[in-house]
């Protein structure tokens, strides 16, 4: 693959990171892209961090909970799922593609699951390339986009 | 082209020791880098200055140690705010930031010949500190002094190492009084205005310096005035947000006038002329 | 009886049991209305009503400590934000009465602005002006000029669902019973450009941005205002450096912290001293929400916002997701 | 703040593919680290030694172990900073083992992602604050949830251990489904005869409470602080005054009523005792075949009560509870195995549960022990058994092995001979699972000493012909299609969650798989522990067992309790949610969406605020994401701790664009 | 020198002899706001109606760098760290062109603070050497407009280096400063005759008496003090104020600003931002005391200041004015003018509270 891209993981600490840490446990290779944030929960994830880390320059984002039903804090995934669905929907207002984006659920037992999340999401990251970043990037965009219609 | 320093550029400076005073105000002693500088500072006591934690931004305190003991500047930093958490975490060696001296200073001048009541309350002693080391270094300018020093309990009593020579020493006397009692506390007990009403302090020829928190204030003004000392007799120290601390910035007016520029020290009768916006 | 009429005898009738009415009064031309706090009977006089009534008052709820008995004079659209305040438990039903009545719609002043400068003519020297029936006639600079109504109404309106207030303990005049329909087709539009356009067109219009806030101390349903994240170092959201991708960080919170509660009452954009578009932020937020969950804030009381709330199994959200 | 970095060689774990001097020396130039270095294992005794000599000698406020999973050696690692003189929350560890060197070969690669990690972990350190556990007093009483085996077994060896029990059973008996076993395996005793003293027992134990026929409505609270809202659902009959003489049930017109405890083989009467060893011994009225309560008329049971027992205007009663433990062992339950249409889906009456099978055998039963077909009534002597109806079996969404069927099926073989010795078994089956003590020996002794006939295959049909019914399957060793014509099928049904299972879980507040089993808190170290702390599980709820690991689990779970109760306070965990009452707006939304009604509101100065009430957040940290202002924060996971892990790794770039 | 004429079809011309080696601020229409850009080949510059945002930012950037500092680790002892600061002036040559004469007129207020005999910004100093205002005079006021109040008018001078006055086909030109005439000293511009500058006297005159009838706002300074304390004056003038900062963002006399820390890794910034006395957190201190609880503190403080605290520390000049940009952009359009007048006890418009 390519260079490396920047691409930042949040998972929750009693599935997906322990499914993460199962993969390893396997050796599982994966690519080695991403680089992981640990919270207790995918109910933590406020979707601002996904935009944040987006807008803030980071090529790709993906986040990672216990199965549906299976939260260590019961609920926390349900929260979790309905507004990683809507951050998801609302990136392409914005200009991101929304396949920078991702969200799922892998089991602390599914090292497998993870290693192929991993590796697809990654892969997926490398076929949008470098993403296009607020401030410097787009600014230049934006005035070479005026130009054109001018 | 200037010739007139950047008013927003610090002096560094380093931490040369760290006093823990109570459970939340830690003391820092700092000396200027620039050896030079240090030796030419110059400052009048009551005066205040900035410390700069870059990254986290700067907070106002005043000079508490005297200009007549110029071996370190002394700030007393109670825990409040981003500033104060990351200054407390400080140790000797540190750097820092330091924009000083700023603001106006106690009118020592005009107290010459006259007796000194001094009336200061938790992290209030720290400016009564500055000029109270500066009169007794320069203690045959002044009659008698005297100081009120009260705090909560026993553990907020800041500048415990100052306190021995205050108490001991002839040419002044000193009160100190906590509001309620505590094992071990041999002084007296009871809210400050109250005890400075015992202690009764003549108002003739004498000018009294009051410094602490806001409802502190209140009542002892109200025990002074009491005591029958007229509105120009009293002196106080004023605390507000403060940014750029050169007046420009537009925060610390209390109507026409701006803190850290035409105070932070007023008397009683200036305070009055000020629109209530403290 | 016209309608403003009905609506003084109305806020009358309620007055003596109120603290204060807000409704709408003169602003400082003849192209502006203004926020009157009516507390008398006397005051009674300043009150208006008409396609310059923009602002959203809904906003000033809030504002007063829920004790307060506050009447306040509402559009179709603003009653939406009386509604989510309601839900949320930020004001009490009790305390508050609302004045509703069939609302037209009201004007965009930037159209206004525009549409007036193209026949020659500066609505900001305006001398007079009036909406009669489905014309705007303006004076300015000695000239008259006339436009229909219909070039002029607000966005929101030509789409409006909700011309009688969707509550109200008080309505005058006759309920429209009117509805348009609002396929999101601006945000579909939008989103039908190439996304280094998109991205390009945000940077462009926030590079105007002054961070004054308006847009957030408008909406009615920003009620942490004087707590906001964006102003904060704890936690620190928004840096105060000059990117756009900071002030744009601002949009993001307002627009995530609003998803599954905006009314679309339009204030932000309204409120924007520099023309930024912002709004649409808000409004594909509310597409999804209906898409996702079937629901628009601001119609029932007793409702859950969508965001606080979930099911075990949802329809339309794919579980195992990627 | 001065921050220490260990980076952990792990023998060759990590040093093999990450340059672990090279993170230690880039670790050097991070902001607020005073110390770096690399160590060959850190967290052994050595490792540990130089970490903690390293705080002392570098005045140290904090460290980052670059080593394994936290979730391995967090908690050894916060024990040695403690042993430092720090506070233990004055930790970060970065995951260079399992989410580095483990899953790539690339040394550079893995070298700079272990120094980001690195670099996350140090960012996040900064902005840790000492964090203080507070103490809280705990009832000592314990609440058992099912009275069958499981249950049973925590319930006494609680009481014995000195705490009060609360027994709280569904039905209007103890005893579970052990009691509805004829005998039991490998050793083919009386289910009843075993199980009956400690029924007896639990009846008798000045320490247990029970509530049969009752079931918990509601509860709140916390470890150590639980209140329980168990609702008394009414039995028509005061079991204050009843004797369990049996009068009732002797003269009840009503003898069609569904023989719940018979699995439905046969009928009862509306009043009625379970079966004769019943605990408690009290008769019940089932309201929904009784006559009175279906016509208004007959009243007989209460003419014929001699101690006047009958109340039939019997309400259902909420008893509230205090107790600092529970103990869910609340069973399982056969699945709908009428999904089945090859074999009949139910309508053949001679095709029957093993369950109903046991209640055929059983003395006790029905048939008063003799086995009869429930069509005709006529002794079977062909008997057909399939193994793994609902279990292993993806096409009806169970995947699982219900691991007891293969035993229980040899041991209904083997008393099947005893009962009819001219019978024939068969027994058809995927594998064989017997791996306990004395297990395999006892199928062995079914095919060998009993000559059931194992036939290793699916059954693909079962239809009535001739009042028998042919049983049509493959025998997958010979090759063959095999039908047998049977007298009677008995299907071993997998087992699932017990009905309500769910619902309970969720005013538990612990989370369950959808089978409706109970999830553990760790499948191995922790099996009788939740991830609601106070809340055991003992027995089937959590999965599929065998009776003697069901009675190990009642008493490692009545172990657990009991050590949890050894001390008179508990210790709150301190990584919970806290309020910035200066910030807060009162919006109240964190408590809406709070799993666990850890928030409340507070009136402070004539404001509503939020409220945090430690000892119930689990610190999951949704009142975070929830908060528009930010006012309530996770500690140890605020807003700033995140973000600076996420600048940390945008920073690089951010410092181009500033202006 | 004498005045100089530019005719309209010249304009672009002389525009862009001014922005060789200079960056050119001319007003230009965005999506409906009319701002400040850095003109270059193509820019239409509007010049019919005064620019929603005032060209502040020419001189007084919403952000700008007071200083990088960076912190260096001991390699002997890590825990060793030493810090760096380094001053960051940036000051680049600069024309705004097309401002009006209250926009120009607006430094004036900033220079009697920023550049004192006590007190000298640098980065405010400097910038202000190096821009120079090519302002135009008013013809019609718009209906928020009253600078002929606070002691200036549609074809003031003050503050600007040229001034061009709308004649027949074009614009007188006229130097005001030194600085300016250097300016007209290009091919574009040619000597204006007699009649051009009789028309612009004529223009200016009628601009004059165009405007609304001036009413005096220097006796403000003493009556808003009087109602210092009066808080339900300023709960009822405040009533509708929704507290954001678009008034004092788009003033050209507002100069109040915060500083701010932002740090990455080793090395950061000190930066210095616009900020706001309408906002809650502009006075909060650390303790939580805010002496400026309310809004309606908040604004008294801005009125306050404009017309009663700055004429009274600097002797007369109305820290105002009177562009009526806080009237026309408020969201809910708060009327400083009926504010002072209510003050004054003079007559308002809508009688009364507003």
């Amino acid at each position: 693959m390519s260079k490396e891209l920047r691409i930042i993981g949040f998972l929750c600490n009693w599935c997906s990171y322990g499914g993460a840490d199962t993969a390893g446990v396997g050796r599982f290779t994966q690519p080695t892209d991403l680089r992981i944030v640990r919270l207790p929960c995918s109910g933590r994830i406020d979707p601002l961090f996904v935009l944040k880390t987006l807008t803030g320059g980071a090529d790709g984002v993906l986040v990672s909970g216990c199965h549906p039903r299976d939260c260590h804090y019961s609920e926390g995934n349900f929260y979790a799922r309905r507004r990683l669905e809507m951050v998801k929907r609302f990136l392409p207002v914005i200009g991101i593609d929304p396949g920078r984006f991702e969200y799922t659920w892998v089991s602390a037992s599914e090292g497998q699951r993870w290693q192929t999340v991993v590796r697809g999401f990654t892969e997926q990251v490398h076929a949008l390339g470098p993403i296009q970043r607020f401030g410097k990037d787009a600014a230049a965009m934006a005035a070479q986009l005026a130009a054109s219609h001018a | 082209m200037t010739t007139m320093m950047n008013p927003y550029l610090p002096e560094i400076a380093t931490v040369l020791e760290v006093i823990q005073e109570t459970p939340n105000i830690k003391t820092f002693r700092v000396v200027l880098n620039n050896k030079d500088r240090m030796a030419k500072f110059k400052y009048e006591p009551g005066q205040v200055g900035q410390l700069s934690v870059f990254g986290v931004g700067e907070a106002t305190f005043v000079i508490n140690s005297p200009p007549t003991r110029m071996e370190y500047l002394q700030f007393s930093v109670m825990l409040t705010g981003e500033v104060t958490s990351m200054l407390h975490t400080l140790s000797p060696g540190d750097q820092v930031g330091v924009r000083a001296p700023l603001g106006n200073w106690f009118p020592y001048e005009s107290m010459k010949g006259k007796n000194i009541v001094f009336v200061g309350g938790g992290i209030g002693m720290a400016p009564l500190r500055t000029l109270l080391l500066f009169m007794l270094d320069n203690r045959k300018d002044y009659k008698n002094i005297s100081l009120l020093y009260g705090a909560r309990s026993p553990e907020d009593m800041a500048f415990k190492y100052d306190l021995p020579d205050w108490s001991t020493r002839k040419d002044m006397t000193t009160v100190l009084t906590i509001d309620r009692e505590a094992p071990g506390w041999e002084h007296k007990v009871g809210l400050i205005p109250n005890v400075l009403l015992e202690m009764n302090p003549s108002p003739k020829k004498t000018v009294a310096i009051t410094c602490g928190p806001p409802i502190m204030i209140k009542f002892t003004l109200q025990a002074l005035k009491k005591l029958g000392f007229e509105d120009d007799q009293i002196v106080t120290t004023l605390e507000k947000r403060m940014k750029c601390g050169v007046g420009i910035c537009g925060r610390c007016n209390i109507g026409t006038k701006y803190v850290c520029v035409d105070g932070p020290v007023f008397t009683y009768a200036q305070l009055k002329e000020l629109p209530n916006e403290l | 009886m016209p309608i403003l009429d009905e609506l003084k005898a109305a806020i009358a009738k309620r007055l003596p049991e109120l603290d204060v009415v807000i409704g709408w009064g003169k602003g400082f031309d003849a192209l502006h209305h203004t926020p009157v706090f009516i507390t008398s009977e006397a005051d009674l006089d300043k009150l208006v009503l008409g396609p310059l009534s923009v602002q959203n008052l809904a906003t000033y709820l809030t504002r007063y400590p829920k004790t307060k008995k506050i009447g306040v004079v509402v559009k179709g659209c603003d009653s939406r934000s009386v509604v989510q305040l309601l839900q949320e438990k930020l004001i009490n039903r009790e305390n508050v009465v609302v004045f509703g009545f069939p609302c037209e719609g009201v004007v965009d002043l930037e159209k206004v602005k525009r549409a007036f400068e193209d026949q020659g003519m500066e609505a900001a020297r305006v001398s007079e002006a009036s909406f009669q029936g489905d014309r705007c006639t303006l004076t300015s600079g000695g000239k008259a000029g006339s436009l229909p109504m219909a070039d002029l109404w607000a966005d929101k309106c030509n789409r409006c669902q909700y011309h009688d207030a969707v509550i109200s303990d008080e309505f005058v005049g006759q309920r429209l019973e009117r509805k348009a329909e609002d396929a999101y087709a601006d945000v579909a539009a939008f989103e039908a450009k190439p996304l280094a356009e998109r991205q390009a067109f945000w940077q462009e219009q926030m590079s105007r941005c002054i961070r004054c806030y308006a847009c957030r101390n408008a909406c009615p349903l920003c009620v942490c205002r004087d707590q906001c994240i964006a102003q904060t170092r704890e936690p620190n959201w928004v840096s105060q450096r000059t990117g756009v991708e900071e002030k744009f960080m601002f949009q993001m919170i307002h627009a995530s912290h609003l998803a599954g509660r905006c009314t679309e009452c339009g204030e932000c954009e309204r409120a924007c001293p520099v023309g930024i578009p912002i709004l649409l932020l808000k409004r594909k937020n509310n597409k999804e929400i209906l898409e996702l969950f079937d629901y628009r804030a601001g119609i029932d009381p007793e409702a859950k916002p969508p965001l606080l709330a979930f099911k075990v199994e949802e329809e339309k959200i794919n579980e195992r997701g990627w | 703040m001065k921050i220490g970095v260990f980076i952990c060689h792990c023998g060759s774990n990590i040093a093999g593919t990450v340059d672990v001097a090279k993170v230690a020396e880039m670790a050097k130039s991070l902001p607020e680290v005073a110390f770096a270095s690399d160590t060959m294992y850190a967290c052994s005794e050595p490792g540990q030694e130089g970490i903690i000599n390293a705080i002392k000698e570098k005045g140290l406020d904090g460290a980052v172990v670059a080593s394994c999973t936290p979730r391995m050696h967090g908690p050894t690692f916060m024990r040695t900073v403690a042993r430092a003189g720090l506070n233990p929350y004055m930790f970060e560890m970065a995951n260079i083992r399992e989410h580095v060197s483990w899953i790539g070969k690339d040394k550079e690669a893995n070298t700079a992602k272990a120094l980001d990690l690195v670099r996350m972990a140090v960012a996040k350190l900064a902005r840790n604050k000492p964090l203080f556990a507070k103490s809280f007093a705990i009832n000592k009483r314990v609440l058992v949830l099912g009275g069958g085996v499981a249950g049973i077994q925590a319930a006494l060896d609680c009481a014995d251990g000195g705490l009060e029990v609360v027994l709280v059973e569904k039905t209007t008996t103890i005893g579970g489904k052990m009691a509805k076993l004829d005998k039991t395996f490998p050793t083919v005793d009386c289910s009843c005869c075993i199980l009956g003293p400690k029924m007896v027992d639990v009846a008798q134990h000045p320490n247990i409470t029970l509530y049969a026929s009752a079931e918990v409505d509601e509860i709140n609270g916390y470890v150590g602080n639980f209140q329980v809202k168990v609702r008394k659902k009414p039995t028509y009959v005061d079991w204050k005054l009843c004797t369990g003489c049996g009068a009732c049930l002797e003269k009840c017109p009503s003898k069609k009523s569904p023989d719940l405890f018979n699995e439905f083989v046969g009928t009862t009467t509306a009043i009625n005792i379970p079966f004769p060893q019943a605990i408690p011994k009290k008769a019940s009225i089932d309201a929904g075949s009784c006559i009175k309560f279906k016509t208004g008329k007959c009243g007989v049971c209460a003419k014929v009560c001699p101690v006047k027992a009958i109340n039939y205007e019997m309400e259902p009663e909420i008893v509230t509870e205090e107790v600092g433990a529970v103990i869910a062992a609340t069973g399982y339950d056969l699945m709908d195995w009428t999904v089945y249409e090859q074999y009949g889906g139910g309508r053949y009456k001679d095709v029957i549960t093993s369950l109903q099978y046991e209640r055929l055998l059983s003395a006790s039963g029905p048939t008063g022990g003799h086995i009869k077909r429930p069509s005709d009534g006529k002794e079977p002597k062909t008997v057909v058994f399939i193994q793994c109806v609902g279990s292993r079996d993806k096409s009806v969404g169970r995947p699982y092995c219900s691991g007891f069927c293969c035993m229980y099926t040899a041991k209904q073989a083997i008393l099947t001979k005893d009962h009819i010795p001219d019978s024939e078994s068969y027994v058809f089956y995927m594998d064989i699972r017997a791996p306990g003590k004395m297990y395999d020996e006892f199928t062995r002794r079914a095919m060998e000493e009993y000559g059931a006939k194992y036939v290793r295959g699916r059954v693909s049909m079962v239809y009535p012909s001739g009042g028998r019914y042919v049983v049509r399957g493959v025998d997958t060793l010979a090759g063959t299609q095999v039908e047998v014509e049977a007298d009677l099928v008995v299907l071993a049904v997998g087992a699932e969650g017990a009905a309500g299972a769910a619902h309970l879980a969720e005013k538990l507040r612990i989370s369950y798989d959808s089978y409706g089993f109970y999830m553990e808190s760790h499948p191995k170290l922790k099996p009788v522990e939740t991830n609601t702390a106070g809340v055991y599980v003992a027995g089937c709820v959590q999965g599929p067992k065998d009776i003697p690991t069901s009675v190990a689990q009642g008493s490692a779970a009545a172990a657990k309790v009991l050590a949890l109760f050894s001390k008179d306070q508990l210790q709150s965990d301190p990584q919970v949610s806290s309020v910035d009452l200066k910030r807060c707006v009162g919006c109240m939304k964190c408590a809406m969406t709070c799993p666990f009604g850890a928030i409340k509101e507070q009136e402070v100065r004539g404001e509503i605020k939020a409220q945090v009430i430690e000892t119930m957040c689990q610190g999951c940290g949704l009142c975070t994401a929830t908060c528009p202002q930010g006012a309530i924060q996770l500690q140890h996971f605020t807003d700033n701790q995140i973000l600076a892990e996420i600048n940390t790794l945008l920073e690089s770039e951010l410092e181009e664009t500033q202006g | 020198m004498s005045a100089k004429y530019l005719a309209q079809g010249d304009l672009s011309a002389w525009l862009g002899a001014l922005a060789q080696g200079r960056r050119v601020l001319v007003p230009v229409r965005e999506n409906g706001a009319v701002v400040f850009r850095p003109y270059g080949p193509g820019t239409k510059p509007v010049l019919t109606r005064q620019a929603d945002s005032p060209p502040k930012e020419s001189v007084f950037p919403s952000t700008e760098r007071l200083m990088e500092f960076s912190y260096s680790k001991d390699a002997e002892n890590l825990g060793k760290v030493a810090l760096d600061i380094k001053e960051t002036v940036n000051a680049p040559a600069t024309v705004v062109f097309g401002g009006r004469p209250c926009d120009a007129r607006g430094f004036t207020v900033f220079d009697r603070v920023y550049d004192t005999k006590t007190i000298r910004d640098p980065y405010y100093a400097e910038r202000r050497a190096s821009t120079l205002f090519v302002t135009l005079a008013c013809d019609t006021p718009e209906t928020t407009c009253f600078c002929n109040s606070v002691g200036s008018s549609p074809v003031d001078a003050d503050g600007s280096d040229v001034l061009l006055t709308p004649v027949d086909g074009g614009w007188l030109v006229e130097a005001v400063s030194e600085r300016g005439k250097a300016l007209l000293d290009a091919p574009a511009l040619k000597d204006a005759t007699a009649a051009a500058q009789d028309q612009a006297k004529a223009a200016k005159e009628a601009a004059e008496a165009a405007m609304p009838p001036a009413w005096d706002a220097a006796p403000a300074a003493a009556k808003l003090l009087e109602k210092f304390d009066d808080m339900g004056f300023w709960d009822d003038v405040s009533a509708k104020c929704i507290s954001c900062g678009a008034c004092t963002y788009l003033c050209p006399t507002c100069y109040c600003f915060t500083v701010t820390d932002e740090r990455s890794g080793m090395k950061g910034e000190r930066i210095r931002t616009w900020d706001t006395c309408m906002s809650f957190q502009f006075t909060l201190e650390a303790s939580g005391h805010n002496p400026r609880p309310t809004k309606a503190h908040r604004l008294k403080n801005r009125v306050g200041h404009k017309f009663s605290y700055y004429p009274d520390i600097h002797k007369g000049p109305i820290a105002c004015c009177g562009c009526g940009r806080c009237i026309k952009l408020c969201p809910v359009s708060v009327d400083i003018r009926e504010i002072v007048r209510l003050a004054m006890e003079l007559p308002t418009a809508t009688a009364g509270k507003p």
